[in-house]
């Protein structure tokens, strides 16, 4: 028996770029990055972006904030937690679905019910389960920790089985696929395939408005920072440190003295309040939410993202999120067969022979710079 | 209880699909650890070709006789050409083999929608197989349904004795139980997983054959089945063939069960929650390899 | 440590900003924004329309021979020289099967490109997606696909069938032959929700019974239990409204189960020709449509139709109820704006009544107050050769209901 | 924080078996409180599996007991929570981490939510000990990954240290490792076992003659042997199990002196 050596524990196989070793000391001057970056970040948001960007596309900007948002939750889970989930869409419906279900009933006047009610289902009066969604101190909080809870449930039980690597993501995927079918089956109170469309106002805000939209953007805009803000604490603090642990040999970790399993627990969970919220914000952005956002490939369309941007860093995902998503818009108004390639080809490309993600070639060109320099 | 038998034999028929479409990533995830999201692809492949062989061969029973042995080695190509252009250098990543192989299906998948066109094909279907056995009591049997019964069947025997008794089969085993140890007996590691790949694309391919009897023949034909397919052998537990092939008859079985108390609807989420509820009991599968490791 | 906390108060600085963004530019009131839509640009001498069918996804399948037979109807508009003297600008975008990609691809062309009216969209789904896009924004959706009804957008032309124009007949026409009982299957989504609904009424108001309600998931291809269902009821024929790839595979289950046209007929609503041609006559040989139009149709229009359609995109290439809707919804907005006299949205929707044009599937007439249009319909039988010829048709055209309000037995359904 | 006591581990009729085959087989034995001990023994003795067993790794039955608790039927992470901590034989230090991010994930297992929720500042007094132990206070902030074999070995023990374990199990530490390196650990060793219990599984004789205050050989899953070094070396059994066939004790070099 002895004889059989351990074989290293490779969980996670992503092979970080170089430039996600936080325990270097960070020097005084890169100490201010951070800060730097985000302001420059907040300005490009918040100034630029609208003065630069018709309506139409400001709106269009706002979907792909949305979408960099369930990134920067993959990008924890996935890229410091090695939890590849490819069921996202899921909390990001759910999100979705409580925020769409709040604005259907403020729409309907007290008493009121939404308008498919009576025309699919025939309902004489609301389901309960729509009650509660009626107030917004309820709907608001639900489209977060909605998603957290599912995601504690399914999470704390399969974690704590062991249930990890292919067989999570494939388990994931498959939570989308059950998600969808239960959705669209219930026409009469979900909307079915349809989902929940033509919501006209945003707590008391007309949003046929343009001026509504620009005001739902700075919302969105303001949101993602404060998530990238969060996700920076997460992935520097001592969590951060341990999830990185965890994903890379998740037994060392147990016989630390540590249960990886709530440890990965809390990403996942993480996560999914940050797609939740992502989807609860591509509501009255979009103005619509349909089973067709949450199942198996828009799932896996926002990992694509997070790794083209490079999973492991903070920023990647974000910037992936939205490069991919931009180049979707401008590539299937030209050539909508082409952009299946390309997409195809950009995961093909970017996994197998980058997995940093883009991120890596910036890390790389920063140490052949740096290397210069200490040449000179 | 006609309703009853019938049932079952239904049950016993969508487990036969499952086991055909789930039989090769037995072989490829499960001996393996690949986790190839082009395996649907490769069955669209494998239906395509009987597409085509069927516009120079105008024997719907003769075409479909030649497509099987065409279809495994199509398919089984695309797998080798898959496992040498990209799959060799994700061994040691299996989650991001995942990510890739869904690249390649999606090229695939606009790859046959530009060289067939969108909308689905057509096959003919030996008349042969277009009926039925009538048994006592007013039971049917649907020829197809046994037809794709006796292939999943035949491909399970012969994968099981190849497996077991050919020296390729030994090297398949041995590099699934030890793949360090294999190398240095002096087993060409690399070789042996090109030509697991092959049989286990090639058996994709025969699926895509006997699917052109049941469903649509189209681009996105795969992608509907790979989800089914993958929790076969989840569920199945990896590095066996038994679990996958008891598996797929008790979810077929279950399946059919819930839809008929139910609807489709859900005895799909049912089927989903089973599957939850099982790994929690076993975690790893209904039959495991152990072998001392930490991962 | 205080740089930490630098890094928060910049977090919450940049909420406050946010919140200032939001109450220094939010508006309770609508009225005085920019909601008064946006008007299409007719400058130049071409008028842009635009085409927004899936090209890509799973429901590209169907939408792209809607796509190519608009563009064929625009291309012989231009060669007989436009529509009040200007050239017509076609501009495509892909929906690729996503709602809320139809929604976005909606807005880029009412607001970007200006368009004077836009040709697509295919499911429900879709439609109900860029519906409040076209509302919000005062512009045309010309609309060429049966539906479920029950919808009257004053911005949205309804160039297919509704409920009493396709599912109605097919009832009558079932009655007519004698048939007692149905078994309904469908996709699980909204048109077979809606019309099983309406299917169940009729059934009760004219002694028939529903013996059996089922329905799959789109793109289910497993059809075992349903079949065997179906083959264990004894109803006397199926009403299916199954869509895409499900039908392929019900077929096939159906006839492996021993089940014929002519011992349990199925009527469905969403197999046109080019469907036929992609599941197999061998399947479904003998079976019963309810449509429009079939490519077998006759008449002059038709005919010219056909060999316009062949000529352009191929001699295998058949015509089929949507695509003939699509086509026919071009020419009756270029009847609404030369009656209008202008591209004007208002203008063109009040001149829009009683428009008349002879289409291929015949004589069709605009009514001005639900947008849809009064079509014959017609109950086709397949044929061994792939075509669809008519068996019984409603003798005239049958003036569009969408609400059934008509209907005396449809009264608690909407 | 730090528990001073000094414990002994107890292992009585341990059974461990996979599908029928029994890898370990009845063992007892007794380490005192700041041993040494070395367990060694041929290919396939169990001693891994013993390990294993005792850290919560496979399921085992009879009892093992650490001070006056009982091991067996805990998981993995409770075990380690009552001071048992191991290494492996394959080194698994956490390679994308530092070092000292390394020493300090291991220093935090009790850590509450709210610590670990917010950022390491400066490097802890337990860690820095521990760095200073190890000798690898001059590569605190070096990738894990790019440590040399031995290193990380000596990280792994580091590890253990601030883990505040007090039994400590170590599955062939130095193996592969040069003489000095070899040298070193056991220097290691001597230093960790003031207070804290050691077992180590070994197969280099040279460095059990060295270190090993106490030796167990295990065979076939039982405890064939028990003793000093010098007691065990003497043990004909153990001979006839190295080499194949009894010999006299003394007549030929014993296997423990090659």
């Amino acid at each position: 028996m002895t004889a059989v050596t351990p074989a290293p524990p490779s969980t996670a196989g992503a092979p970080a770029p170089a430039d996600v070793a936080p325990g270097s000391r960070p020097g005084g001057r890169s100490r201010l990055r951070p800060a730097a970056g985000f302001a420059f970040g907040a300005a490009l948001l918040f100034a630029v972006a609208p003065l630069a960007l018709s309506d139409f596309r400001l709106a269009l900007l706002a979907k792909y904030l949305c979408v960099a948002m369930v990134a920067v939750g993959i990008g924890i889970a996935w890229g410091r937690g090695g939890m590849l989930t490819l069921g996202q869409g899921v909390f990001f419906g759910l999100g979705g679905y409580a925020m769409a279900m709040h604005l259907k009933l403020a729409d309907a006047g007290p008493g009121g019910m939404p308008d498919f009610m009576q025309l699919y289902g025939q309902l004489d009066e609301l389901p309960v389960w729509w009650r509660p969604f009626a107030s917004p101190w309820f709907a608001l909080p639900a489209t977060v920790l909605l998603p957290m809870a599912v995601a504690f449930g399914l999470g704390s039980l399969v974690f704590r089985r062991r249930v990890r690597g292919a067989y999570f993501a494939i388990l994931s995927q498959a939570l989308a696929a059950a998600m969808v079918i239960l959705l669209i089956g219930q026409q009469g109170t979900t909307g079915g395939t349809n989902g929940l469309t033509d919501i006209q106002g945003f707590f008391g805000y007309d949003l046929d408005d343009p001026v509504n939209q620009r005001m739902v953007y700075f919302i969105i805009a303001g949101v993602l920072l404060a998530l990238l803000a969060l996700a920076r604490q997460i992935v520097h603090s001592r969590y951060g440190e341990l999830l990185v642990a965890v994903r890379d040999s998740e037994e060392r970790v147990r016989f630390l003295g540590y249960d990886p399993a709530s440890v990965k627990l809390v990403a996942y969970v993480v996560a999914a309040g940050m797609a939740g919220l992502a989807g609860a914000l591509f509501v009255p952005a979009v103005g619509i939410i349909s089973p067709a956002l949450i199942g198996i490939v828009p799932s896996i369309e926002f990992v694509i993202g997070v790794a083209v941007g490079g999973r492991a860093t903070l920023l990647g995902p974000v910037l992936g999120a939205v490069a991919v998503a931009w180049a979707r818009t401008a590539l299937s108004e030209r050539f909508p067969g082409t952009w299946t390639y390309l997409q195809g080809l950009l995961f093909v490309v970017v996994v197998a022979f980058l997995p940093g993600g883009l991120a890596s070639l910036w890390a790389l060109a920063r140490r052949r710079a740096e290397r210069a320099e200490v040449h000179q | 209880m006609t309703v009853l038998f019938g049932q079952l034999f239904t049950g016993i028929s969508i487990g036969a699909v499952l086991l055909l479409i789930a039989l090769g990533l037995a072989l490829t995830f499960g001996q393996m650890n690949v986790i190839n999201m082009a395996h649907g692809e490769f069955i669209m492949a494998g239906a395509y070709t009987t597409y085509v062989l069927q516009q120079s061969i105008t024997g719907a029973g003769l075409s479909l006789l030649v497509a099987l042995p065409v279809a495994f080695v199509v398919a089984g190509t695309m797998g080798v050409l898959l496992e040498i252009l990209l799959i060799r250098r994700l061994y040691a990543r299996p989650l991001d083999t995942l990510l890739v192989t869904w690249g390649v299906s999606l090229m695939l998948q606009q790859l046959a929608r530009d060289v067939f066109g969108s909308p689905n094909v057509q096959t003919r279907a030996p008349d042969l197989l277009t009926g039925n056995v009538a048994l006592p009591g007013g039971l049917t049997v649907a020829n197809n349904r046994l037809f794709i019964l006796a292939l999943a069947l035949a491909a399970v025997a012969a994968l099981t004795l190849a497996l077991r008794f050919t020296p390729l089969g030994r090297r398949i085993r041995a590099v699934v139980q030890n793949r360090d140890l294999a190398a240095v007996s002096g087993i060409p590691t690399a070789r042996v997983d090109r030509t697991t790949f092959f049989l286990g694309s090639g058996l994709a391919g025969l699926a895509g054959v006997a699917l052109t009897l049941l469903g649509p023949i189209g681009p996105t034909m795969g992608t509907n089945l790979i989800i089914d397919a993958f929790l076969v052998v989840v569920v199945g537990g990896i590095g066996q063939l038994k679990g996958s092939v008891i598996v797929a008859f008790a979810l077929g079985v279950l399946q059919a069960t819930g839809e008929y108390l139910t609807t489709l609807s859900v005895a799909k989420v049912i089927v989903f929650v089973a599957i939850v509820a099982f790994l929690q009991w076993r975690p790893q599968g209904l039959f495991t390899l152990r072998t001392r490791s930490l991962a | 440590m205080s740089l930490l906390w630098g890094r928060r108060i910049l977090a919450g600085a940049m909420i406050l900003v946010a919140a200032v963004a939001v109450t220094a530019c939010g508006s309770k009131t609508s009225d005085e924004g920019g909601a008064a839509g946006v008007t299409a640009d007719v400058s130049g001498d071409t008028v842009k329309v635009g085409l927004l069918n899936s090209l890509s996804g799973t429901m590209a399948i169907s939408e792209v021979t809607v796509r190519d037979s608009i563009m064929l109807a625009v291309e012989e508009i231009n060669a007989a020289g436009g529509v009040l003297g200007k050239k017509i600008q076609p501009i495509g975008e892909d929906g690729a099967s996503d709602w809320p990609t139809f929604a976005e691809k909606a807005e880029k062309l009412i607001s970007e490109d200006r368009v004077a009216a836009v040709f697509g969209c295919w499911t429900s789904a879709s439609r109900k997606a860029v519906k409040p896009v076209f509302e919000k924004n005062k512009a045309l959706l010309f609309y060429p696909v049966q539906y479920e009804g029950l919808e009257q957008s004053p911005y949205i032309f309804y160039t297919g069938a509704t409920t009493n124009q396709q599912i109605v007949p097919g009832l009558d026409y079932l009655k007519a032959q004698g048939t007692k009982s149905v078994y309904l299957v469908g996709s699980d989504y909204v048109f077979p929700r809606t019309a099983n609904k309406i299917i169940k009424a009729y059934a009760a108001a004219n002694g028939m019974t529903v013996v059996g309600e089922d329905y799959a998931p789109l793109g289910s291809t497993e059809f075992g239990t349903i079949v065997n269902k179906v083959r264990s009821s004894g109803a006397k024929a199926v009403f299916n409204t199954l869509n895409g790839d499900s039908n392929v595979a019900f077929f096939k289950e159906y006839k492996s189960a021993g089940l014929t046209a002519a011992a349990m007929p199925v009527v469905s609503v969403s197999i046109a020709e080019e469907e036929v041609k992609s599941i197999g006559t061998q399947y479904l040989e003998g079976q019963l449509t309810a449509w429009n139009y079939y490519q077998t149709t006759p008449g002059a229009a038709n005919g010219k139709f056909v060999a316009a359609y062949k000529a352009k995109y191929g001699a295998d290439k058949p015509t089929s109820d949507p695509m003939e809707a699509a086509y026919v919804s071009v020419y009756l907005w270029k009847a609404m704006v030369e009656k209008a006299g202008a591209f004007d949205v208002e203008k063109v929707r009040g001149a829009s009544d009683g428009i008349t044009f002879e289409a291929p599937e015949g004589l069709v007439t605009v009514d001005g107050k639900t947008q849809h249009i009064a079509k014959t319909a017609r109950i086709g039988k397949v044929g061994a050769d792939g075509l669809i010829t008519e068996v019984w048709n409603s003798g005239k055209p049958i003036a569009p209901d969408p609400y059934l309000k008509t209907y005396p037995w449809a009264s608690g359904l909407s | 924080m730090s528990d001073d006591r000094l414990d002994g581990l107890s292992v009585r009729d341990v059974r461990v078996s996979f599908d029928g085959f029994t890898a370990v087989d009845g063992v007892s034995l007794e380490v005192p409180a700041g041993d040494i001990r070395f367990l060694i023994g041929p290919n396939g003795a169990g001693k891994t599996t013993l390990v294993d067993a005792i850290t919560g790794l496979v399921r085992a039955t009879g009892s093992v007991r650490f001070g006056d608790q009982e091991l067996l039927g805990r998981p993995v992470h409770r075990i380690s929570r009552l001071g048992v901590g191991r290494t492996f034989q394959t080194s698994t230090v956490f390679e994308e981490l530092s070092v000292v991010q390394n020493l300090d994930i291991a220093a935090g297992a009790r850590r509450s939510w709210a610590t670990l929720a917010r950022c390491r500042r400066g490097i802890p007094d337990e860690v820095a000990a521990a760095l200073e132990t190890i000798g690898l206070a001059g590569r605190a902030d070096q990738l894990a990954g790019t440590l040399a074999h031995g290193q990380k070995q000596w990280l792994e023990i580091g590890m253990l240290l601030v883990q505040d374990a007090r039994l400590l199990l170590l599955d062939e530490p130095v193996a592969g490792m040069s003489h000095e390196e070899r040298d070193a650990t056991g220097a290691l060793l001597e230093t960790v076992s003031r207070d804290r219990t050691v077992v180590v599984i070994e197969h280099d004789m040279d460095f059990l003659r060295r270190f090993a205050r106490s030796v167990t050989v295990l065979h076939a899953g039982r405890v064939l042997s028990e003793g000093t070094v010098a007691q065990v070396q003497a043990d004909p059994r153990v001979q006839e199990v190295y080499l194949g066939h009894p010999v006299d004790a003394g007549s030929v070099p014993s296997p423990l002196e090659a």
